[in-house]
C-alpha cells in the first residue's frame, strides 16, 4: 500500500528504460528556477507560497486537526478504549459521540486512540522507508559503478516482491505485536521507488558545478551527499516522505484489518476489523465502521492534497495551473 | 532491445530465486512445526502412536531428509508445479487448493486493473483540460486513492448488499446453482463479482486519475510542448502528445502498483466472502499452514513477475525510446 | 522595416510586485538583418525574445507595441498571436535538444503540426526535403524518432522545421550553447545561409557568445538590467563601443571568441540592480566608472551615429 | 495504440451492460425458476457453520473431512441421544455386554446397504475396527484395551476386551463410522489416512453431489435403510453446506433468507431475535442456545505460581464470568457450573460439594486468598509479587481472530488485574497457540475441548489424563498430576452407568476438581444454531411438541442426533 499514484510520476522513466530514456524528469526542486536563488530566500519564498496555497493550507489544517485530536482527546477520558463503559450497540449520542460497540465500548475513544496509532505508524514507517530509500538512492546515484549495480538489483528485487504477501509471511513466522515493529516492517518494504527516484535525481545533481567544486575542495562523499546534494533535493525529499507516510498508514490499516496488527493498542484498521467481525454491517452499527475509514481517508487524502500543493509551491511553473 | 530484455529477465529470475529461497528458508528456521500440527489435528492420545506418526508425517511433508536435500527437492517439486501438501486442508495438494481459488482472484484483478487504468487515465486527462472537471475529479480522486480498500468494500457491502439488497452478500455464485454454461449461472457470477470488482476499481481509479492529471500538467510544461506552442500548434494537438507521453510513466506506475492492487484484492475478497486467494491466505495464516502460505506467496510473486514482464513488453511497444535506443537503428 | 518595437514593457508578475524585466525597448530590425542580442542573464534579453513570440503565463505586457512588416503584432493576445506564429514569427528554442516530441516520428510530428496550421504536408514535403539536404540531414530522419538523432542533427532539424514556412522573423535563442565548437560554427553558418536564401527575412540571435554574434550578425544589441544599452553594426560594437557597459563587456573578454558564459562580469565591480524597484536614472551608474551627476536622469536610447544607438549621457 | 483503447472501451461497456442488466434482474436466487443446475429452494437445505475451508477430503478416518462425510454418508453403529443420555442403535440393531463385561456383541440391522448397493456386513465392521491397528488412525489406542474382534456371522460382531472400558467403548461406538471394506481394502496403509476418498460410498441418507471452493452439496439417495427400519426419512433432497468465510457473512446470508441453518457464532444474534429478522433459536430467551462444551481457563501447573492451588483459586475468584456472559456474548451463553459439568449432566452434580467448595466471583476474596497464601504487593506497583517477592507477569493466550474469546480474555485479564494479578491477554495465531498448548509453553489459555458425550468420563479424562507427556495433544493441558484422580477416572471408564459406583465416582472426581482446580470452568459455549423458517419449519426447540434433536451440522454432532433433525424438518409448502 505504499506508493500511490502521485508517486508514480516521480518514479517514471528510470523504471522502464534506464538512463537512456530521457525522463519526464523529476519535476521538483532541482530545477534551474529554484537553483538560481540563494538558499535562505528560496526557503522564505517556499514558505510564502505554501501559506498562500489552498491545498497546502487546507490539507495541513486537516492533518493537524486530526493530530491534535489524537494527542489531546484521549487525555479527557478516565477509562480505556477497550473498557465496557456504556450501553451496548447504541448509536451516537451526546455522551458517546460516535456511539458504542456491541460490548459498550466508546467508539469515539477508540477512534482517537486509533488516530494516535495511525500517526505513529505513518511517522515511523514512512520515516524509515524514506531513510532507507534515500540512503540507497544517494549512495547508488553518487557512487555509481558496481555499488550502483548491486543496489539497483536489490531495489528491483524488493520492488517486485509484493510487500503485503511478504509481510504476511513474515508476520506469521515472527509475529508483529507493537506499532513500532509493524512500522519497522512496513518501512523495510516500502522504500524501493524512493531509492530509484532519489538515485535518478542524484545522478543528475552529481555532475553539477557545485558538486564538482565540493569534490575538488576535498569533501568526502558522505559530506557531499549530506551537505550539497540532499539540501538541493530537500523539498522533493519532504514530499516523498509525505507519500510514504500515507502509504504506511494504508498499509498498516490493511494489516490490522486482516488481523495482523499489533495487540493491546487500538488502531483504525483494528476498529474496522472488530466492527466487521462483530457483524456491525449486518446489525447496522454504522457508527462503528464508518469513522475509522473516514479518518484514514481524511488524513491520507489531506496529506496527498498537501503534497500536490507543495509540488506547486516548489515548482513555480505549476503555480498558475 | 535484446540487452534490455535480457537485463529484465535476469532481474525477474533473480527475484524469483530470492523469493523461493526466502520462502523455503523461513518456515524451516522459525518456530512452528507442521508435523506437530497434524498430530494435534488428529488428537493422538495414544503415546505409542506419536513416534510412528511423526515419522510418517515427516515423510509426507518431505522433512525427513537433510536440509540441502530439502532445498533441492523443493526446487525440483516446484518446477513440476508441486508446492507440497496443505496442512490445514490435509491431504489436499497446495497447488490444487490454490488453483481452485485463483480464477476468482484473477477475475477480480485483471478487469479492475485494466479498466481502472484505462478509465482513470482518460478521466485524469480530461480533468487536466477543464477547470470544473479538475475541481471535481481532483478531490474525488484523492479521496478515493486515500481510501483503504477494505473500507470502500465495507461501505459498498453495507449499503448495496445489506441495506439495499441489490447485490448478494457472499460467495462466488449463488449457492443454489451448479456451475453450467447458462445465462442464469453467468448472471449469478457477475452479480457476485460486481461489488468486489467495484471496490477495487474505485480506489485504483482515483489513483490513476490524479496520476494522469498531474502527469499531463507536467507534460504540458515540457520543452516539446513549449516549442509546439511557440509554433502556434493548437492546444488539442499538444494535449494529445502530452497524454500519450504521460501514459508511459503511468504504465510504469502500473507495474509498481501491482503489489498494492493484489493486497487490495485480498482484503476485498475477505469482506465479500469471495472465494479467491485472499480468504485462503487468511485461513492459512490462522492455521499456520506454511505450505499453503508459501504456495500462495509464490503464486502471487510469479503473477506479479509475469505482469511486470508483460508491462515491460508493452512499454517497449509504446515507447520508441526504449525500442530504438537499444537497437540503435532506424525503423 | 521588418520589425519595429516601440517602447515595449513586459513585466514578470511576482508576489512582491512586478519585476520590470523589459522596461521600455525601442528598436528596429531591418529586412535581411541578423541582429545579435547580448547581455547578462537578467538583462531582459530572454524576456524580449520571448515576448516577440509567446509570453509565458507569468509575463505581462504593460505597454508598447510591436509591428512586423507594417502590421501590428498582437503579442499580448495569445490566441490572436497564434496566427502569426510559425508563419510570421518563428523560434529556434534554447532547448532544441528536447524540443521534438520524443514519442513521435519526426515526419509524423511535422505533418500533424502543419495539418493543425492548415498547411498540407504533402505540398510542402519537397521543400522540406530540399532543406534537409541543404543542412546535410538525410531524408530518412523523418522516419526517425528524435532520440535516434545526435544533438547536432536535432539542432538542424529544429532549424529546418522552425523556418519551414519562411517566417518574416526568426528568433534563435542560445542556439549554440549546447553544441561543440565545430557544430556551433556549422549552425551559425546555416543561419546566415537561411537568411541569404531568404527562408527568413530577419533574425534575432540571442546568445552568450559574442564571437558567434560577431561572425554572423549584422548588428548587435546589448541590454543591461531591462534596458537597451547599445545597438550598432557588429564590428562597431566590438571595436568601438560607446556605452561604458559595452566597453567593459568587450574589454573583460581576454579576446574575442572566449565565452563569458553567463557569469557575472569579473572585471566590473558590483552587480546589476534588482528589477523589482530599479533606481531611477541610468541603471548602470552604480558600477559605471564614468558616472556623473546627470546619470540620475535616465539617458534616452538615441542614435549617435548612423545605425548606432546608445543610452548613455557620455556617448552623446 | 489507437485501436487498443477502443477495444478496452468496448470490453468495459460490455461488462457494464452485463452488470446493469443483472442489477435490474432477479437479485436474489430464491426465485422458483427451474433453470438447469438450480437446486429447488423448497427441496434444499442451506447450512453453514461447520466448514471453515474448502472441502478437500471425504475420508471419514481422519478429521478434516467435508461437512457431513460422517453423519450424512458414513454412519456409526450407534448414535447417542443426549436428551436421554443413552445410545440408540443405528447401523446396529443392538449391542450387548457379556455378564463379565469382557465381551461385547453387536448385531447389525438386516438390509443395510452401501450406496453402491453392496450389503453392509459384519466384515465391514471388523475391517473398520481393525484399521485402528494402523498407528496413524486416530482411534489406534482402542487396541490398547481391545483384544480381538471377530465377525461370527454376516450380522454379528464380537469384541473381546483385555480391559473392558465400558464408557470409553460406548464412546467409540457412536463416534466412529463404519467404512466399506470392499472399497477400502485395496488401499495401502498410508493411503488409509491420506486418501481423499472422493465420491465416498457410505451407508447414510446422502451421496456426494458436487463441491466447490465455498460449498459442499449432498444429494439424498433412495432407499436409506432407516426409512424402513426406523421410519425415518430425511426431508431435504439437497443439503448445501456453505463454507464459512466468516461469521458475519453467515449472518448476512441468514438474514437475507439465503441460509436455513447457521451453526456459526453470530455475535449480536440476541438483537436479531428481538428484531424482525425471522431468526429462531432453540430457546426463545437467554441463553437461546443449547450448551455444547465448557470453556475453561487452563493454567499451566508445571509453572509457578500456577502450580499453587491457592493461586488458581484466587484466579478463579477474580474472574467476572457474568461480564463475559453479558458483555461479550450478549447472554447467548450460560455461566458454567463450578464443576464444569455440562447441563446435560446435571443429575450427576453433587450440589453439596459445589456449595461447600465451589468458587464465585469476588475480587476482595481473591485478594484475601492471595494474601493468605503469601502473595503480597511488596514493590507497591499495585500487583502482587510471588512468595519470593519477584514480580508476577503472566500471559493469557487465545487464538487471534477468535473474536469472542479475545474479548473474553480481555475481561479475564481485567478482572485479574483488579485483584492484583498481573495478567495480560495475548492473541497468537490459532496454530501457534496449538503448539504452545501441546508443548506446555504457556502460562494460561482458554480451551473447550470437552463437550457433550455419553459420559462425564470424557470430561474427567480431559482434566486428569496421565501420564503427562512432553506433548499433550488432546487432554490435561494443565499438566496436572494427581494419581488418585487418574485412578478414579480409569475406574469411571470401567463402570457401567447403571452401577451405583458410577455416580459416586463422579462425585469424588468433582470434589478433587473443585478443591484442586486443575482448570477453571468459566462458561458453556453454545451449540450455536440459528434458523430461519422461510423454507423449512419444525426446527428443534424447547417448545412442547417440537423436536429436541441437536440442531447442529458440526462434525460429530450428527451422531449426537442431529441427523434426526433432517428427518423432522418440514418444507414450507410452495404456493
Amino acid at each position: 500500500m505504499s506508493d500511490l499514484a502521485p508517486a508514480a510520476r516521480e518514479e517514471a522513466a528510470p523504471a522502464a528504460g534506464g538512463e537512456a530514456v530521457s525522463a519526464p524528469a523529476v519535476p521538483v526542486a532541482a530545477g534551474p528556477v529554484a537553483a538560481a536563488q540563494p538558499g535562505a530566500r528560496r526557503t522564505r519564498d517556499a514558505l510564502h507560497f505554501a501559506l498562500r496555497n489552498k491545498k497546502v493550507v487546507g490539507g495541513g489544517i486537516v492533518v493537524l486537526a486530526f493530530l491534535a485530536l489524537g494527542l489531546i482527546a484521549p487525555l479527557f477520558y478516565d477509562y480505556g478504549h477497550s473498557e465496557y463503559v456504556g450501553p451496548q450497540s447504541s448509536g451516537p449520542s451526546g455522551e458517546y459521540w460516535f456511539g458504542t460497540t456491541t460490548f459498550g465500548q466508546d467508539v469515539f475513544l477508540q477512534f482517537v486512540h486509533g488516530i494516535r496509532s495511525t500517526f505513529l505508524v505513518g511517522l515511523l514507517g514512512g520515516g524509515l522507508a524514506a531513510l532507507i530509500g534515500m540512503t540507497i538512492g544517494f549512495v547508488a546515484g553518487y557512487v555509481g559503478g558496481l555499488v550502483d549495480e548491486a543496489l539497483n538489483m536489490l531495489t528491483n528485487i524488493v520492488l517486485v516482491l509484493p510487500a503485503l504477501a511478504v509481510l504476511i509471511i513474515l508476520h506469521t513466522y515472527i509475529g508483529i505485536t507493537s506499532v513500532p515493529s509493524q512500522a519497522l516492517f512496513i518501512g523495510i518494504f516500502s522504500w524501493p521507488w524512493v531509492a530509484r527516484a532519489v538515485r535518478a535525481q542524484t545522478f543528475s545533481l552529481r555532475t553539477r558545478d557545485f558538486v564538482d567544486l565540493a569534490r575538488l575542495s576535498g569533501m568526502g562523499s558522505g559530506a557531499i551527499i549530506r551537505r550539497e546534494i540532499a539540501p538541493n533535493m530537500s523539498s522533493y525529499l519532504f514530499m516523498t516522505f509525505i507519500l510514504l507516510f500515507g502509504g504506511s498508514v494504508l498499509f498498516a490499516a490493511t494489516l490490522d484489518f486482516i488481523g495482523l496488527g499489533p495487540t493491546g493498542v487500538m488502531s483504525l484498521g483494528l476498529m474496522m476489523n472488530n466492527a466487521v467481525h462483530w457483524s456491525a454491517l449486518q446489525l447496522g452499527l454504522w457508527w462503528w465502521f464508518l469513522p475509522p475509514g473516514l479518518g484514514i481517508t481524511a488524513i491520507v487524502g489531506a496529506l496527498y492534497i498537501m503534497n500536490v500543493g507543495l509540488d506547486e509551491v516548489f515548482n513555480p511553473k505549476l503555480r498558475e495551473m | 532491445m535484446r540487452r534490455y530484455f535480457a537485463r529484465k529477465v535476469a532481474i525477474y529470475l533473480l527475484t524469483f530465486f530470492v523469493a523461493v529461497t526466502l520462502n523455503w528458508l523461513i518456515p524451516r528456521f522459525m518456530p512452528g512445526d507442521p508435523v506437530l500440527r497434524m498430530l494435534t489435528r488428529t488428537s493422538v492420545s495414544n503415546p505409542d502412536a506419536i513416534a510412528p506418526m511423526r515419522e510418517y508425517y515427516n515423510n509426507v511433508f518431505g522433512l525427513d531428509v537433510p536440509l540441502w536435500r530439502q532445498y533441492l527437492n523443493y526446487w525440483a517439486e516446484l518446477l513440476q508445479g508441486n508446492m507440497g501438501i496443505s496442512v490445514w486442508l490435509f491431504p489436499a495438494p497446495v497447488t490444487e487448493v490454490i488453483l481452485d481459488a485463483v480464477p476468482y482472484t484473477l477475475a477480480l484483478l485483471i478487469p479492475s486493473i485494466l479498466l481502472s487504468w484505462y478509465a482513470g487515465n482518460k478521466v485524469g486527462a480530461l480533468a487536466a483540460r477543464r477547470k470544473w472537471l479538475d475541481n471535481t475529479v481532483l478531490p474525488l480522486g484523492y479521496a478515493l486513492t486515500a481510501t483503504p480498500y477494505m473500507w470502500i468494500a465495507i461501505v459498498l457491502a453495507w449499503s448495496l448488499a445489506i441495506i439495499a439488497g441489490v447485490f448478494p452478500v457472499a460467495g462466488g455464485y449463488s449457492f443454489d446453482l451448479q456451475p453450467s454454461w447458462s445465462l442464469v449461472f453467468f448472471n449469478s457470477l457477475i452479480q457476485h463479482w460486481f461489488l468486489p470488482f467495484l471496490s477495487l476499481f474505485l480506489v485504483a481509479f482515483g489513483g490513476w486519475a490524479i496520476g494522469m492529471r498531474n502527469m499531463i500538467i507536467y507534460e504540458l510544461e515540457a520543452d516539446y510542448a513549449n516549442y509546439l506552442e511557440a509554433l502556434g500548434a493548437p492546444r488539442r494537438l499538444i494535449r494529445r502528445y502530452a497524454f500519450r507521453n504521460a501514459l508511459l510513466p503511468q504504465l510504469t506506475g502500473l507495474a509498481l502498483q501491482l503489489g498494492v492492487l493484489v493486497a487490495g484484492a485480498l482484503v476485498t475478497e475477505i469482506v465479500f466472502g469471495y472465494p479467491g486467494l485472499g480468504r485462503l491466505i487468511l485461513m492459512a495464516i490462522q492455521n499456520q499452514d506454511f505450505f499453503l502460505l508459501q504456495g500462495a506467496f509464490l503464486f502471487i510473486v510469479i503473477g506479479v513477475l509475469i505482469a511486470n514482464f508483460v508491462i515491460d513488453i508493452v512499454y517497449v511497444l509504446v515507447d520508441p525510446r526504449t525500442r530504438t535506443g537499444m537497437t540503435g537503428g532506424a525503423a | 522595416m521588418s520589425l519595429r518595437v516601440d517602447n515595449l514593457k513586459v513585466y514578470y508578475r511576482t508576489l512582491r510586485g512586478d519585476v520590470k524585466a523589459l522596461d521600455g525597448a525601442t528598436f528596429t530590425v531591418a529586412d535581411g538583418e541578423i541582429m545579435g542580442l547580448a547581455g547578462e542573464s537578467g538583462s531582459g534579453k530572454s524576456t524580449l525574445s520571448k515576448s516577440l513570440i509567446r509570453l509565458d503565463t507569468r509575463m505581462r505586457l504593460v505597454e508598447g507595441g510591436v509591428e512586423l512588416d507594417g502590421k501590428p503584432l498582437p503579442i499580448g493576445d495569445q490566441d490572436a498571436m497564434n496566427a502569426f506564429r510559425f508563419k510570421e514569427v518563428s523560434l529556434i528554442p534554447q532547448y532544441a535538444m528536447s524540443a521534438l516530441n520524443p514519442t513521435r516520428k519526426i515526419g509524423k510530428m511535422i505533418s500533424e503540426l502543419l495539418g493543425a496550421r492548415g498547411v498540407k504536408y504533402s505540398e510542402i514535403k519537397p521543400e522540406l526535403e530540399r532543406r534537409l539536404d541543404l543542412v546535410g540531414l538525410k531524408r530518412e530522419v523523418l522516419n526517425n524518432y528524435p532520440i535516434e538523432l545526435s544533438g547536432g542533427m536535432k539542432q538542424r532539424m529544429v532549424l529546418v522545421l522552425s523556418t519551414l514556412l519562411n517566417p518574416s522573423l526568426l528568433i534563435a535563442d542560445e542556439v549554440t550553447s549546447a553544441l561543440d565548437v565545430s557544430t556551433q560554427r556549422a549552425v551559425a553558418e546555416t543561419l546566415v545561409e537561411f537568411r541569404d536564401r531568404e527562408f527568413v527575412k530577419s533574425m534575432i540571435v540571442v546568445t552568450h557568445d559574442i564571437s558567434l554574434v560577431y561572425q554572423i550578425a549584422d548588428t548587435i544589441m546589448v541590454m543591461y538590467a531591462g534596458k537597451l544599452a547599445e545597438k550598432a553594426p557588429a564590428d562597431v560594437v566590438v571595436n568601438a563601443p560607446r556605452h561604458p557597459y559595452t566597453q567593459l563587456l568587450i574589454s573583460s573578454l581576454p579576446e574575442v571568441g572566449v565565452r563569458y558564459a553567463d557569469r557575472k562580469l569579473a572585471g566590473i565591480p558590483g552587480s546589476p540592480p534588482g528589477l523589482l524597484n530599479p533606481p531611477a536614472g541610468c541603471r548602470f551608474r552604480d558600477r559605471c566608472p564614468l558616472a556623473f551627476a546627470r546619470c540620475v536622469e535616465e539617458p534616452p536610447f538615441v542614435e549617435v551615429d548612423k545605425n548606432h544607438h546608445v543610452a548613455c549621457w557620455k556617448a552623446q | 495504440m489507437r485501436t487498443r483503447p477502443r477495444y478496452i472501451a468496448a470490453l468495459f461497456t460490455a461488462v457494464l451492460l452485463a452488470t446493469t442488466a443483472c442489477e435490474g434482474g432477479d437479485s436474489g436466487s430464491s426465485g422458483n425458476s427451474s433453470n438447469g443446475g438450480q437446486y429447488p429452494r423448497n427441496e434444499t437445505l442451506y447450512t453453514s457453520g461447520s466448514a471453515w475451508g474448502p472441502p478437500t477430503t471425504w475420508n471419514p478416518i481422519v478429521p478434516g473431512y467435508a461437512t457431513g462425510t460422517v453423519g450424512l454418508v458414513y454412519e456409526p453403529l450407534f448414535i447417542f441421544n443426549p436428551e436421554k443420555l443413552e445410545l440408540e442403535p443405528w447401523l446396529a440393531e443392538k449391542g450387548e455386554w457379556s455378564a463379565d463385561n469382557k465381551t461385547y456383541t453387536v448385531t447389525l440391522r438386516d438390509g443395510v446397504k452401501w450406496s453402491d448397493d453392496k450389503p453392509l456386513t459384519a466384515d465391514d465392521v471388523k475391517y473398520t475396527v481393525e484399521l485402528g491397528k494402523i498407528k496413524a488412525v486416530p482411534y489406534s489406542n482402542l487396541w490398547n484395551w481391545l483384544a480381538s474382534v471377530e465377525a461370527t456371522d454376516q450380522r454379528t460382531v464380537k469384541f473381546t476386551f483385555s480391559d473392558p472400558r465400558v464408557q470409553e467403548w460406548e464412546n467409540w461406538l457412536y463416534e466412529n463410522a463404519i467404512v466399506p471394506k470392499h472399497i477400502w481394502e485395496s488401499r495401502s496403509e498410508a493411503d488409509i489416512t491420506t486418501h481423499k476418498n472422493e465420491k465416498p460410498v457410505g451407508s447414510g441418507p446422502y451421496v456426494y453431489q458436487a463441491h466447490a471452493q465455498d460449498r459442499m452439496v449432498w444429494k439424498k439417495k433412495d432407499g436409506w435403510w432407516a426409512e424402513k427400519a426406523l421410519n425415518l426419512k430425511v426431508a431435504p433432497t439437497y443439503v448445501v453446506d456453505i463454507v464459512n468465510s466468516s461469521n458475519e457473512v453467515a449472518l448476512g446470508l441468514l438474514t437475507s433468507g439465503r441460509l436455513d441453518l447457521s451453526n456459526n457464532f453470530l455475535p449480536g444474534v440476541a438483537n436479531l431475535l428481538k428484531g424482525d429478522f425471522k431468526v429462531k433459536t432453540y430457546y426463545a430467551e437467554p441463553p437461546y442456545m443449547l450448551s455444547a462444551n465448557t470453556a475453561m481457563l487452563i493454567p499451566n501447573t508445571t509453572k509457578a505460581p500456577m502450580n499453587d492451588v491457592a493461586f488458581r483459586k484466587a484466579l478463579a475468584e477474580s474472574i467476572e464470568v457474568k461480564k463475559i456472559v453479558e458483555g461479550v456474548y450478549g447472554n447467548i451463553v450460560k455461566a458454567s457450573n463450578p464443576t464444569g459439568l455440562l447441563p446435560v449432566y446435571d443429575q450427576y452434580v453433587d450440589q453439596a460439594t459445589v456449595s461447600s467448595s465451589g468458587f464465585t466471583f469476588d475480587t476482595n476474596k481473591a485478594k484475601a486468598t492471595l494474601a493468605a497464601a503469601g502473595y503480597k504487593d511488596t514493590n507497591g506497583d499495585g500487583k502482587v509479587e510471588d512468595k519470593a517477592g519477584k514480580p508476577i507477569s503472566l500471559k493469557l493466550i487465545v487464538p487471534s481472530g477468535w473474536t469472542d474469546w479475545m474479548e473474553a480474555a480481555r475481561v479475564i485479564a481485567e478482572g485479574a488485574q483488579a485483584a492484583g494479578l498481573n495478567i495480560v491477554a495475548e492473541f497468537p495465531d490459532a496454530a501457534a497457540l496449538d503448539d504452545a498448548r501441546t508443548a506446555g509453553k504457556f502460562d494460561l489459555l482458554l480451551n473447550n475441548w470437552t463437550g457433550v458425550s455419553n459420559t462425564p468420563w470424557t470430561y474427567y479424562n480431559y482434566l486428569f489424563q496421565m501420564p503427562v507427556q512432553a506433548q499433550q495433544f488432546s487432554a490435561n493441558f494443565s499438566r496436572y498430576q494427581n494419581q488418585a484422580a487418574w485412578e478414579l477416572v480409569q475406574k469411571l471408564s470401567r463402570t457401567p452407568s447403571s452401577d451405583p459406583a458410577y455416580k459416586t465416582t463422579i462425585a469424588e472426581l468433582q470434589k478433587i476438581q473443585l478443591t484442586e482446580m486443575p482448570a477453571i470452568p468459566l462458561w458453556y459455549n453454545g451449540m450455536w444454531a440459528q434458523y430461519t423458517e422461510s423454507a423449512w419449519t419444525n426446527w428443534p426447540s424447547e417448545a412442547a411438541g417440537a423436536p429436541k434433536d441437536f440442531p447442529s451440522t458440526w462434525n460429530n454432532m450428527w451422531e449426537l442426533g442431529s441427523i434426526k433433525m433432517l428427518t423432522q424438518l418440514k418444507p414450507v409448502s410452495s404456493k
